[in-house]
């Protein structure tokens, strides 16, 4: 029997969309998904943290691969 | 608002960044923390108060 | 740093959400646009300084 391999689980979310913006668009190799920026952290606080239903998105570039820069350090 | 949401009113078991393991950025955006953000609002307040927007 | 990428620096033939067709939420999340996502990182640069994290 073949091992079946979700092809979408090798796809990551787009760090750079979850930034805010990703100029590859609907060519992006990584997968965009919509979500809901909340108000509180972007006034600048909310006490929520992680537990939020809304995102609190990171400002920081993205880093190219995790594990590849986790190997240089 | 967020602005006049006074984090000086939580008890310290009620302020979850401050436990081990917890990410402050979870909570503060822009690098702020505790006092920088208690700082900031509070500048805010004061802002608001001298332009008279607070009658 | 942090800021260096930056829409500003993108040709407008760079800006292929501006093509007619295109869809604008698959380059902006969050119902950002062009205009609003600049002001975002405008924010971000100003809310930094505030808060002393990019010193
Ligand atoms: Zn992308
Ligand atoms: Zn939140």
């Amino acid at each position: 029997p073949f091992l079946h391999i979700d092809p979408d689980a090798k796809i990551k979310d787009c760090a750079w969309y979850d930034r805010g913006f990703c100029r590859h668009g609907p060519n992006c190799k990584n997968r965009h998904v919509r979500r809901v920026l909340c108000r509180n952290y972007l006034t600048g606080f909310c006490l929520d943290g992680p537990k939020c239903q809304y995102v609190h998105p990171s400002f920081e570039i993205p880093q190219a691969d995790p594990a590849l820069q986790a190997k240089k350090a | 608002s967020t602005l006049e949401f006074d984090i000086d009113s939580l008890k310290n078991e009620e302020k979850p960044w401050r436990k081990p393991g917890a990410d402050v950025t979870d909570y503060f955006n822009y690098g702020f923390n505790e006092d920088t953000w208690m700082q900031y609002c509070e500048k805010q307040r004061r802002m608001r108060l001298e332009s008279g927007a607070n009658k």
